[in-house]
């Protein structure tokens, strides 16, 4: 009881936080769900099965692309609707494609992919549309942004949640221990990892369609920007990618700190984010969350 | 018209096939991925800019000693970064994904420690920039000279690969990690001579791009992104494979530029690779067993 | 390497919230400072179009106002400036973040723009709800009447892609009815939506001037060879090479052009041409060559100008950009020197007053500086503005462009 | 009618034929040993039966379905269970769970309490029971191979599929693994099993199917396979047919 309760009432307080809060406040806090929810819906997919996606940017970009096409065409709800199956479209297309590959074929894929993307938009845009840079004027408030993306967050971890404790999540579980021993248990691979896939795929893209009406103009250079998608994988990886609440204790902390750091070191500022990740690979490699339950464990055994 | 696109195209190709040679050492015989491969590059270009704007060396003078730094840059990153995450993975799948991170890191690392040295700004010399005519065609001095660059350095290291003993460990390392040691073959040593190898190519490729093209602190994914795509579709950890792949992508580039559409070149250069990914991951030219 | 010094200088004060307090602080200056606060691009890839053109004007024109004794007010005091820096990391996710902070953490009392389109695109309305004036330079955009409507307070100062192909394709026409070129242009563009811009507005134009497109192409931005685009360019049989391009992409096309020995009666690129780095990279040979943009370089106000910032900066300024920036700053001295702080004022006076500065005497329409040069010449190691003609101020085109 | 029918399998690597034209069945409850020397493609054949590999010609059936040409888990949702040669454990997730994944994904496709009878029912029979809240990878090599034979049971398989799985024990794990092996086929399994430790084989097989080069050389009572000529030959290293 208490473990639905605690996030339930933390929700609440979050929904009332803008109230409270300055602009700049409301806009820390959209920052800040943001990448909870992109955190949290890589760990869907990539926490599990090790496949580790830098493929981020490819679904948030092309989410908040599809607003941009849409949003003088279709009334809001139809346009984030949109925008979520184009992402998951683009998911099942590259999921059915990719996702024999393994390991390293993988990771450079989706290293690959937003340049992709980014290269068929603009060549689309240049040689169909005779056009490139379009333009989001649509009357969503930042509050109205925040409160949407809070619930995309706690959506998401609710999902991570309901997943976890039912078959896909186990199946899931076994595939990034052993996709050898998971086939031959009966569990379909293909299927498994391409529900994952497109589930967290299309948050990811919803993500970015909710968030767009904050950059007004959007290119495909502008919304494809890479550092969006190793910073996700950073902060999932730092509070642990396999564990529910993993993601969403890296995100904070460290958006935070990316904050504070780009006023205070603007220079040198990939310098430090590069050590961070460095950091985080080398000294938690299994995240926060994982290592403090090792701890204690270790210390409730001696 | 064929000649010049022929020309042309080869000509462009030497310059990639030489990228993509160190990073496809680098995972073929130490297994790492390195994401931060095109901020070396960057770097070594930088370092001869500055060599020939601040002391007159012309770059193709400092490129030996800018390849030994090279070398010994991937020698320390090697000891220092890639050899605990070796030995934290014990020969398991993990050292892929824990590599492809840190260099990832290395990456941010590389062109924040760029952007302060060198700053934001375009950076570009004129060295060797005559045309020569070549039956007809005129290329540039210095792209030739990268090409030959290229010759030499992938022709020196397939020779060396295939009819030394030395080329026998390292491909013996490549082949089974695991077995090599049984025939006395020190992995690590190995392992840490390919990468470092594999950095001075790096450097060597990027003094020769320091030659001829116009450059920024940012640009080194873009670096990153060719060699890996030479790579895949030379076979990962193929050399001679990254030879012809690279000149392959040339020809190709040039092609679709004067036979279809310029703007097509980069589409037809991610389709390739998106092909070569999905049908061949082992890459066109042979297998690795 | 010309970027090295300006880094070098830039870090020997401290950065972030660099207090930029000049001891020379006049007898008459005021306590209280005017706190004047920007998110420009420091890393990423606007880092490098920002450090040419925005950051150097910015921290120059602090400088000298500081240095004078601070920043003008209607009552004749002069108070101080105090500088809030942020990295936008050329996200702008990151920028409209950063404004908010300005605005509601910092409370600064000014803000200046980002560099670029969409990036002042990104801040337009956030800027207009919390009512600050917005004096966008570096954006580029067809669309500036409609943004000026849209937004009462802010101001466009770099026309649109239209105003530069038309302006082009007026100084080709002259060329043409004299005789000295054929009516054959070899166009190359850009995949991006500066360069769209462009030739979008310069298909038409061209066809109403009667001139024929005989090569017409666009090329991926990230390019980095130009060979095969080039020859063909020169096979079209063109007396006229257009390159709708960024500084990268104008440099490698300059190079293969002196290396294949191509040599069109005009050769235009655009971004990056009027770089001061743009003489290196032709080395020597830029005599001739057309580019977007353009300054009176005989004009006391800019040598004036470009002397300041080379002894502040270490580098000259491009001869583009970097003079309306700095003028729009000027207008912005000017402005608060006559109507204060208060934005609403500010913005009317900004809207409706008349300027002195760098770029000469002016004065807004519609809340856009429509007094621009559109194409500029390398002529005897100055870049200068050749169109539009009647301009005061414009030198006569050199055509045919000397042999590289 | 026969469980198991392998008919003509067939698969070449390149020019190598790893399995050439290998035919024969298994009944239902029936154990058979696979026997032959290093290379001879008995690994291959297992691969073959469970999916792993896809056959090159010929043809698998399993209670009269043809199942070669079916993914890994649809044949293992048809009945086939394996161990691996080298042991294949889920090693972060515990003993229970790691046993309870077949039932969960496998022919009867349990969940919940059922799916945890199922599991608890065959770390019982391992004798890992005491230990089912343990991480996998926490386990000796001893236990690994127990923990891999009960998750082939807890898919509650009709023919399970042994690939040296008794490799590697001591005497005393040995003895206990026969027991064990033997108590399966007490309840009505089909085992093919892999293995060299003829004492072993003798023990639990009645009858042998024997490999080499990729052929089948022998299919027999046990003891007349041990004693063949053309078997013999073929362990000593000598050309079969010659």
């Amino acid at each position: 009881m208490i473990r639905l309760l605690l996030p339930l009432a933390a929700l609440v307080l979050l929904a009332v936080l803008p109230a409270l809060v300055s602009e700049y406040g409301l806009g820390l806090l959209i920052g800040a769900a943001t990448y909870v929810t992109l955190a949290s819906a890589w760990a869907l997919f990539s926490g599990q099965t090790h496949y580790v996606s830098l493929a981020t940017v490819a679904f948030y970009g092309t989410g908040a692309y599809a607003v941009a096409v849409l949003n003088e065409a279709l009334p809001y709800p139809a346009v984030l609707l949109c925008a979520a199956l184009a992402g998951a479209a683009m998911a099942l297309a590259v999921g059915l494609s990719t996702l024999r590959l393994s390991g390293v074929y993988f990771v450079i894929f989706s290293f690959g992919l937003a340049e992709l993307v980014r290269q068929l938009i603009t060549w689309y845009e240049v040689n169909v549309t005779g056009t490139l840079g379009r333009y989001i004027f649509l009357d969503v408030t930042a509050r109205g942004i925040y409160w949407q993306m809070l619930a995309l967050g706690a959506a998401t971890i609710a999902l991570s949640a309901w997943i976890g404790r039912g078959r896909l999540g186990m199946a899931l579980r076994v595939i990034g221990d052993d996709e050898e021993v998971a086939a031959h248990s009966g569990i379909n691979l293909a299927r498994s990892k391409l529900a994952a896939f497109v589930l967290s795929a299309v948050i990811l893209t919803l993500a970015g369609a909710i968030t767009s009406p904050r950059y007004v103009y959007v290119e495909p250079s502008i919304v494809f920007n890479p550092t969006v998608s190793f910073l996700t994988v950073i902060m999932a990886l730092l509070g642990g990618a396999n564990r529910l609440w993993g993601p969403a204790l890296g995100a904070v902390p460290l958006f935070l700190a990316f904050e504070w750091l780009s006023a205070h070191f603007p220079d040198t500022y990939p310098v430090l984010l590069g050590l961070l990740f460095i950091g985080v690979v080398f000294l938690v490699p299994q995240g926060i969350l994982p290592a403090a339950e090792k701890l204690l464990r270790r210390r409730a055994e001696a | 018209m064929l000649t010049t696109t022929l020309i042309l195209g080869l000509v462009l190709g030497g310059s990639y096939a030489l990228l993509a040679l160190g990073l496809t050492l680098q995972y073929g015989i130490a297994r790492i991925m390195n994401l931060a491969y095109g901020e070396v590059a960057l770097a070594a270009a930088f370092i001869a800019v500055a060599l020939f704007q601040g002391l007159g060396i012309p770059p193709l003078v400092s490129l030996p000693g800018v390849a030994a730094a090279g070398y010994g840059a991937g020698w320390l990153l090697y000891q220092l970064m890639m050899r605990p995450l070796v030995a934290r993975s014990g020969g398991g799948g993990r050292l892929e994904t824990d590599s492809i991170l840190a260099t990832f890191g290395l990456l941010f690392l590389l062109q924040g420690v760029l952007l302060t040295a060198f700053g934001a700004d375009f950076t570009s010399i004129s060295y060797l920039d005559r045309g020569i005519s070549i039956l007809g065609v005129p290329v540039a001095a210095n792209r030739l000279v990268a090409f030959g660059i290229c010759v030499l350095a992938g022709g020196a290291l397939v020779a060396a690969l295939r009819f030394t003993r030395w080329g026998l460990s390292l491909r013996a390392v490549a082949l089974a990690p695991g077995a090599a040691p049984l025939v006395g073959i020190d992995v690590n040593r190995v392992a840490r001579q390919g990468f470092a190898l594999g950095a001075a190519l790096a450097a060597t490729a990027g003094a020769s791009i320091s030659m001829y093209q116009t450059f920024s602190a940012t640009g080194g994914v873009v670096f990153t992104m060719k060699a890996l795509v030479i790579v895949i579709m030379g076979g990962v950890g193929n050399v001679p494979g990254a030879l012809a792949a690279g000149f392959a992508l040339g020809l190709i580039e040039t092609f679709v530029a004067t036979a279809i559409d310029p703007g097509l070149t980069l589409a037809a250069t991610f389709a390739l690779f998106l092909g070569v990914l999905l049908w061949r991951p082992q890459g066109l030219f042979g297998a690795r067993t | 390497m010309k970027g090295i010094s300006r880094r070098a200088l830039l870090r020997a004060g401290p950065v972030g919230m660099a207090a930029a307090m000049a001891l020379a602080a006049g007898a008459q200056a005021d306590d209280a400072t005017v706190k004047i606060g920007y998110a420009v691009a420091r890393t990423g890839p606007n880092a490098t179009g920002a450090g040419i053109t925005t950051i150097p004007n910015y921290e120059l024109w602090v400088d000298t106002v500081n240095k004078a004794g601070g920043l003008a007010m209607p009552d004749g005091k002069r108070r101080m400036i105090e500088v809030v820096e942020y990295d936008n990391r050329s996200s702008n996710e990151d920028l409209v973040r950063a404004i908010e902070r300005l605005v509601s953490q910092d409370k600064v009392d000014l803000i200046l723009p980002p560099w670029g389109t969409g990036a002042n695109l990104a801040i337009a309305p956030l800027m207009a709800r919390f009512g600050y004036p917005q004096l966008a330079v570096t954006a580029v955009t067809d669309k500036a009447p409609d943004f000026a409507a849209r937004w009462e307070r802010s101001f466009w100062m770099l026309g649109g892609g239209h105003d530069y192909a038309a302006g082009l394709v007026d100084v080709l026409s002259q060329a043409r009815d004299a005789g000295t070129i054929n009516a054959k242009v070899a166009v190359v563009s850009v995949a991006d939506g500066f360069g769209i811009d462009l030739i979008s507005g310069a298909r038409p134009a061209f066809e109403a001037a009667g001139f024929e497109l005989a090569y017409d192409k666009s090329y991926p931005l990230g390019t980095s060879d130009f060979a095969a685009i080039m020859s063909e360019a020169q096979a079209s049989g063109a007396d006229s090479f257009v390159a709708f391009s960024y500084p990268p992409g104008s440099f490698g096309m300059t190079r293969t052009a002196q290396t294949m020995g191509y040599n069109p009666a005009v050769f235009y690129v655009s971004v990056g041409g009027a770089f001061p780095i743009y003489p290196g990279v032709a080395d020597g040979r830029e005599e001739g060559v057309m580019a977007i943009g353009g300054v009176d370089a005989g004009s006391p106000a800019i040598r004036d100008y470009f002397a300041r910032h080379e002894a502040f900066a270490g580098k000259a300024p491009d001869s583009w950009a970097s003079a309306v920036t700095y003028a729009s700053l000027e207008m912005l001295e000017q402005a608060v020197a006559r109507a204060g702080l208060e934005h609403g004022a500010l913005a009317k006076e900004l809207s409706e007053g008349t300027f002195e500065t760098v770029v000469g005497e002016v004065k807004l329409e519609d809340n856009q500086l429509r007094d621009l040069w559109w194409v500029g010449q390398w002529q005897g190691g100055a870049f200068r503005a050749v169109g539009p003609s009647g301009r005061e101020g414009a030198s006569a085109p050199v055509i045919p462009k000397p042999d590289w | 009618m026969s469980l198991l029918e392998i008919i003509g399998a067939e698969k070449r690597f390149g020019g190598l034929r790893a399995v050439d034209g290998v035919s024969f069945s298994l009944g239902r409850g029936e154990i058979a040993g696979l026997l032959g020397p290093n290379g001879s493609g008995k690994t291959t054949l297992i691969n073959l039966v469970s999916g792993a590999l896809p056959l090159s010609a010929g043809e698998i059936r399993l209670g009269g379905r043809r199942i070669s040409g079916l993914g890994r888990d649809r044949i293992a949702r048809a009945g086939v269970a394996r161990t691996f040669q080298l042991v294949r454990i889920l090693p972060s997730l515990s003993l229970r769970e790691n046993v309870m994944v077949p039932a969960v994904f496998g022919r009867k496709a349990h969940w919940g309490r059922a799916a945890e009878r199922v599991a608890d029912a065959a770390l019982e029979l391992a004798g890992l029971s005491a230990r089912a809240a343990l991480r996998a990878s926490e386990l000796t090599y001893i236990d690994q191979k127990r923990l891999e034979l009960a998750r082939a049971l807890a898919a509650e398989p009709e023919l399970l599929l042994l690939d040296e799985w008794l490799a590697g024990l001591n005497p005393t794990e040995l003895a206990e693994g026969v027991a064990l092996i033997r108590r399966l086929q007490g309840e009505g399994l089909a085992i093919l099993m892999v293995e060299h430790i003829l004492d072993a084989v003798r023990a639990l097989c009645p009858r042998v199917v024997v490999m080499n080069s990729g052929r089948l050389i022998a299919d027999e009572a046990t003891e007349a396979a041990l004693s063949d000529p053309k078997v013999i030959a073929a362990y000593l290293g000598e050309e079969a047919d010659a």
